[in-house]
């Protein structure tokens, strides 16, 4: 299979995109799914469905609201701009924002169910043992919601691969930039140039399943038969 | 922190914490305790009763609960001071095993060291690790051990850390009879060797009697009885319905070792007594417990039976219990107290009145070190 | 199926052909290379406005339009546009100076417009300069959004999009001037299910009628014979 | 604020689809789930990374692709001409179809969690008591689920809601057969009217924020600190 | 289903199953036992012992066990023949509270009953639900109760569908003493009224005595021991660690009730003891428990006791035990065997060799029912 430079150039992007974003994610996701899982707030149900609203929002529409708030009008525009950084849009930094804000809900919840899972009991034997809150939730929490990380890192991931609307509209299309693979699929499937885009979707395709396959034999093999304390 | 001389030596406990269940039903523990600071307390009680509550609100785990907390004069809750337990230099012993099931058994003991302000003695480490069996079991996770090898490394876990007080909530309940002989002298040695109380939750009377200096008997939230150890298991009067486990715990000094039987002579308040040599050296104190069921009255000394510990004892108190066969006898023996329970035909039997002197006939055999 | 760069005229013009006939049109807007895609699968349209030339004659090579109702519906014009009022003097100045950081265009792979923006920056011999100041909308529509929002100072838009009645709507613009780009050319076709269609034909007829056509070019497009 | 007729018909039509398919998906979702949760077959795996690859693959392009298999020439069309039912594509079933495929593992993976959280003994206590695999299912692992239910179900929702890529694909932008609020409003911005489409997309994240709150307040209600085994 | 007559009364169990556990420990499970399908078999181990893995092996939950399990008859387990769990008929009280957490107690309760093929007769579940103490329980769900209530009702959960084999593992554990005393009639009744057969598994000797008719142990996987209890119990050469909990069983039949005592009186093989009236009527019989240590030995008889029964018995067996000071005797008395257990100082003041004969004083208390 023979892909053009343009091609191979869109597959590093957004392997590198991808990377990032599920790294972000997982860090500012963890925190927020662990405040989700135990607060008794009366801001959780609010804040819960703001985070999953990205959800039901369709991604164009989510792209265009998201290009009017990071241009030189919109608040984050602004914002950036007095910051020197100048606007985000039609920049790496740009998707690395967007794609955050697109796929959080698929970090926050799996996690969110994990630490829900791992229960009351680990942490106040682990209080009982002189470890505090951050420290339970690093020693505890974190290794017990396992599972549920890799469930996070691996939606996270695959839909910032998969992504597309968002991307396509606060991307502009910058090769080496901005222009991913999914939006090179696009290009060619628009551009009729069905073969290219066949071959493009298969290695997609194909590198994705290895991806999942390989995450999913992890997770197997790892998941011990987690011991559930009794209340 | 606030330190206060004259509860330097005290534990005061005077809690209320209301738990209220769905289907109506709410659950009120409110008691108000001042235990020694020292020596193992011993909490005892019906399923149901509030022990395990009572625990928790000491650890600072129920955080609703209201009232006032002095664990040596330090202030763990008063008012709107709240210690979090994580701060309580606290150990507890869950009543279900409670290892982390990410972590091997090493591990797990090594969280708690890890945590802890004191420095580790690698000596007082592998002396736990031996003593509860762990060695071969340290690399073992949580799903591979049995119950009872769970609970051990959750004791180990709790004791190596050397907390301000140990809280253990029926450490011993999963545990088969073997390993519990082997567990309790090692409990009696933390009682003698690290100056740490312990709050100790059991049904067995038997462990009460063995660890326990102070007993605080729990009833629907609701203290019953609390006191030191002989004063509560003496007193014949006392609502506690402890069946065959009826019996009163004394303190003797070892006086004479008989090499040939295997034998020592130890002297209370009350007499001497003839005990199988468990090598507790002379003249330290040992715990002798002497149910009631062990003892029996005769009006003359007979010397050709197999019991070898006779005491001549006064009849102090007569109570009639456990329907009506049967009677409990408070008898003194010098400053203590002994109790025997003999069946009513048998006191009719032998005239047996308040004030008389008879002889007491103790098992040697039955007398618990 | 209409193209979207031809939203708006498309809709006027099927509310006047309802109002002067009994028969109903359903509008349905979207990428070319969808609507192609879709085509080719089965779907239900019965006319094709595609935004260009390729895709109309493609289908009628496949056998899935009728070869002689193939017509240029409209020609667009393309403008150089910007939300500031005074940055563009109505001349292609600007490109030149260094008073913008993104210049957005549309995808010159398959978009039309993209295409004569392409030929109008390479004709006045600025591509390779602003290769890295350009940015593309997948459609003119996105194109269009792009400067719309800010996030590009000025692009090659259509007129369509900016023009009223001959009449700039708001910002600053420059109409490229036509020696500068081939014609982009918007042909229309009937789709093969549709061969019987009154409907559709009477449609074509009345897109084709000068009325019609007045209609097309109040919207900023060339109109030829 | 008006909303024209066709907005309407996008809201309601919206509406049908996405409790259509929320319901087909916990159906057939679940009993996949629980055989993923459960078996220890080598096929686990790739199942369950088959399962996840709508995930990573752009909308558009599945969308793309679904054409091509639901159209008169691909397979599943073929099949369902054979059955004399005409092509899926362009219909209100095909985007259902669609929409099933895609969400998929939006609720697989969120049941699958819950399920394994379930545990062995509860199951153990069952068969003991003389309750069957089905029986098990039904009466145990379902209801001890719950939450995990709870969660697939608003993700199922939503995302067939947000659904945009694939509907628009497949769907051809039928007005009340397969136009969705998504599309209506990807055709607003495409036809510059802007203030139609802010109308809908505030009305969607008005709504979708609703049902989203209600879901996760009665998830907080229901959620009783939940019991778990000792293993 | 295959019933073949000559096992038709047996519970037949030959298992051979391994756990291989991380860190390279294997633990296996190599039993071979014929168990009467009547009455209560108790199995008793150490913590690790591999009696949970037993049950677990019987009632079809370990799926990849080889051997062979035959219940009345019935093929359970054979070769490639693997009944499911599910179609055992088999109760299961799992070690741990093992209550469903979205269901009260009463639909836990229901979930047995409306799975089971036989007819549920409302009084025996309003009996059952009335001695678990549960009536006040019922709608009550798993978290709100304490251990111990949970244990209740996973006991009243079990009871209540009258299956083929009842597998109990460690039932009454986590009960305190007052709600095993309570419990413990009820097992002894389902014992005599339903026909059903109870594996039974416990750390408790005392549980043991009083319940079950058939002993099995278990140590690291293997039987060491098996057998009638009687005869299990009486073997003074076993290598059973009992410790104080040494002593025989006895089956004795009442015969008079002396009501102005509260006693009756009971003949067994050896001759007659006076025991604490427990209702029982007369011609009934009884089990009564003698431990080692409530026995004492005397050469002549004392009338001047409050120890109210003394039997004439043979010394049969002297048998060093526990350290050098004490021994066990085991006694002859009629056809039934009675341990005494004394010190090694008082065999030898007594004189005590095989063969003589001496008064065995057993305080009449010291009898369990
Ligand atoms: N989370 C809770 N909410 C409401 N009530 C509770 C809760 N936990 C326990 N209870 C109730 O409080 C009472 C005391 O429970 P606790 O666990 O302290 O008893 P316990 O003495 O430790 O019993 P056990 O010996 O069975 O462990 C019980 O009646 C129980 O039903
Ligand atoms: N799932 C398992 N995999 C491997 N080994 C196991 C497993 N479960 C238990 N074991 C091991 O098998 C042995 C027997 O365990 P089992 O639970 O049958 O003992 P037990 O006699 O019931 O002990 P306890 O009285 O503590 O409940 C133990 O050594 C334990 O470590
Ligand atoms: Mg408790
Ligand atoms: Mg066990």
């Amino acid at each position: 299979m023979g892909f053009s430079e343009a091609d191979i150039g869109a597959i590093l992007l957004t392997l590198r995109l991808a990377t990032t974003v599920t790294i972000l994610l997982l860090l500012f996701g963890a925190p927020l799914a662990w405040w989700l899982a135990r607060t008794s707030s009366r801001f959780k149900g609010p804040i819960g469905a703001l985070i999953a609203l990205p959800l039901v929002l369709p991604p164009t529409v989510l792209g265009f609201y998201l290009l009017l708030a990071l241009g030189p009008n919109g608040p984050i525009g602004q914002f950036t701009q007095s910051l020197g950084l100048g606007t985000f849009a039609f920049s790496y930094s740009g998707l690395v924002i967007g794609s955050i804000f697109y796929s959080l809900p698929f970090v926050v919840q799996p996690l969110q169910n994990a630490f829900d899972a791992v229960g009351e009991r680990p942490l106040e034997v682990a209080a009982t043992l002189g470890a505090g809150p951050v420290d339970r939730f690093f020693s505890i929490a974190l290794p017990l919601a396992k599972p549920g990380f890799f469930t996070a890192a691996v939606l996270g991931f695959a839909h910032t691969v998969g992504e597309f609307g968002v991307v396509l509209m606060i991307g502009g299309n910058i090769p080496g930039e901005t222009r991913v693979v999914s939006v090179q699929i696009y290009d060619h499937v628009e551009a009729l140039a069905y073969d290219q885009a066949n071959q493009l979707a298969l290695l997609m395709v194909v590198f994705s399943f290895l991806i999942l396959l390989s995450v999913y034999g992890m997770q197997k093999k790892s998941h011990r038969q987690v011991l559930r304390f009794s209340q | 922190m606030n330190v206060s001389n004259h509860t330097a030596n005290q534990i005061s406990v005077a809690i209320n914490h209301k738990l209220s269940e769905r289907g109506g039903r709410t659950f009120n523990l409110d008691v108000d305790l001042d235990l020694p600071a020292k020596g193992i307390t011993a909490v005892f009680g019906e399923s149901g009763s509030g022990k395990t509550t009572l625990l928790r609100c000491i650890a600072g785990l129920e955080t609703s609960s209201h009232g006032e907390i002095r664990v040596r004069g330090v202030v763990w809750q008063r008012e709107t001071d709240f210690i979090p337990c994580h701060q309580r230099r606290v150990g507890y012993v869950f009543q279900e095993s409670s290892l982390f099931p990410h972590l091997n058994v090493k591990k797990n003991i090594a969280f708690g060291i890890s945590r802890s302000p004191s420095q580790l003695d690698t000596e007082h480490y592998h002396e736990i690790i031996e003593l509860m069996g762990l060695a071969s079991l340290l690399q073992q996770y949580p799903d591979q051990l049995s119950g009872g090898e769970r609970q051990r490394a959750a004791i180990a876990r709790a004791l190596i850390i050397e907390p301000d007080l140990l809280l253990m909530d029926e450490p011993l309940a999963s545990l088969d009879m073997k390993r519990k002989q082997e567990i309790l002298p090692y409990l009696e040695s933390v009682h003698e060797k690290l100056d740490v109380p312990i709050i100790y939750v059991t049904h067995s009377i038997d462990e009460v009697a063995r660890l326990a200096d102070y007993l605080v008997v729990l009833e629907e939230g609701k203290v019953i009885a609390n006191g030191g150890l002989k004063e509560v298991l003496s007193n014949i009067e006392h609502p506690l319905h402890l069946g065959e486990e009826t019996g009163v715990v004394v303190e003797a000094e070892v006086r004479e070792r008989d090499s040939e039987w295997n034998l020592i002579r130890a002297t209370f308040e009350g007499g001497e007594l003839w005990i199988r040599d468990g090598g507790d050296e002379i003249g330290h104190n040992i715990r002798i417990r002497i149910l009631a069921r062990d003892v029996s009255l005769a009006l003359s000394e007979h010397t050709d039976t197999s019991i070898i510990n006779r005491l001549r004892v006064e009849v102090e108190k007569i109570q009639y219990v456990v329907g009506q066969s049967m009677l409990l006898v408070s008898l003194k023996a010098g400053n203590s107290t002994i109790i025997a329970r003999l069946s009513r035909r048998s006191a009719h039997h032998l005239n047996i009145n308040e004030g008389m002197e008879v002889w007491a006939q103790i098992k040697g055999v039955a007398i618990l070190r | 199926a209409v193209a979207s760069n031809f939203t708006a005229p498309a809709k006027y013009l099927a509310e006047e052909f309802e109002a002067q006939s009994e028969h109903q049109v359903r509008l349905v807007f979207g990428s070319s290379g969808r609507f192609f895609a879709q085509i080719s699968n089965g779907a239900p349209f019965d006319l094709f406005f595609s935004a260009d030339q390729e895709k109309p004659q493609e289908l009628i090579e496949n056998g899935l339009a009728i070869d002689d109702s193939l017509f240029t519906y409209a020609l667009g014009g393309l403008v150089l546009w910007s939300r500031d009022e005074q940055l563009i003097q109505s001349s292609p100045a600007v490109l030149s100076s260094n008073q913008f950081s993104r210049l957005s265009i549309a995808n010159a792979r398959h978009a039309p417009y993209g295409i004569a923006a392409e030929e109008v920056l390479s004709n006045l011999n600025l591509l390779a300069n602003l290769q890295s100041k350009l940015v593309r909308g997948e459609n003119i529509a996105q194109t269009f959004q792009f400067v719309f929002t800010g996030n590009a100072e000025l692009g090659f838009v259509a007129k369509s999009q900016v023009y009223q009645d001959d009449i700039l709507i708001s910002g600053s613009a420059w109409q490229v001037t036509e020696d500068l780009y081939s014609p982009i050319r918007q042909d229309a076709v009937l789709l093969q299910r549709a061969s019987t269609n009154d409907a559709a034909l009477a449609f074509l007829a009345f897109v084709r009628s000068s009325r019609g056509r007045s209609i097309i070019r109040s919207y900023g497009y060339v109109v030829g014979d």
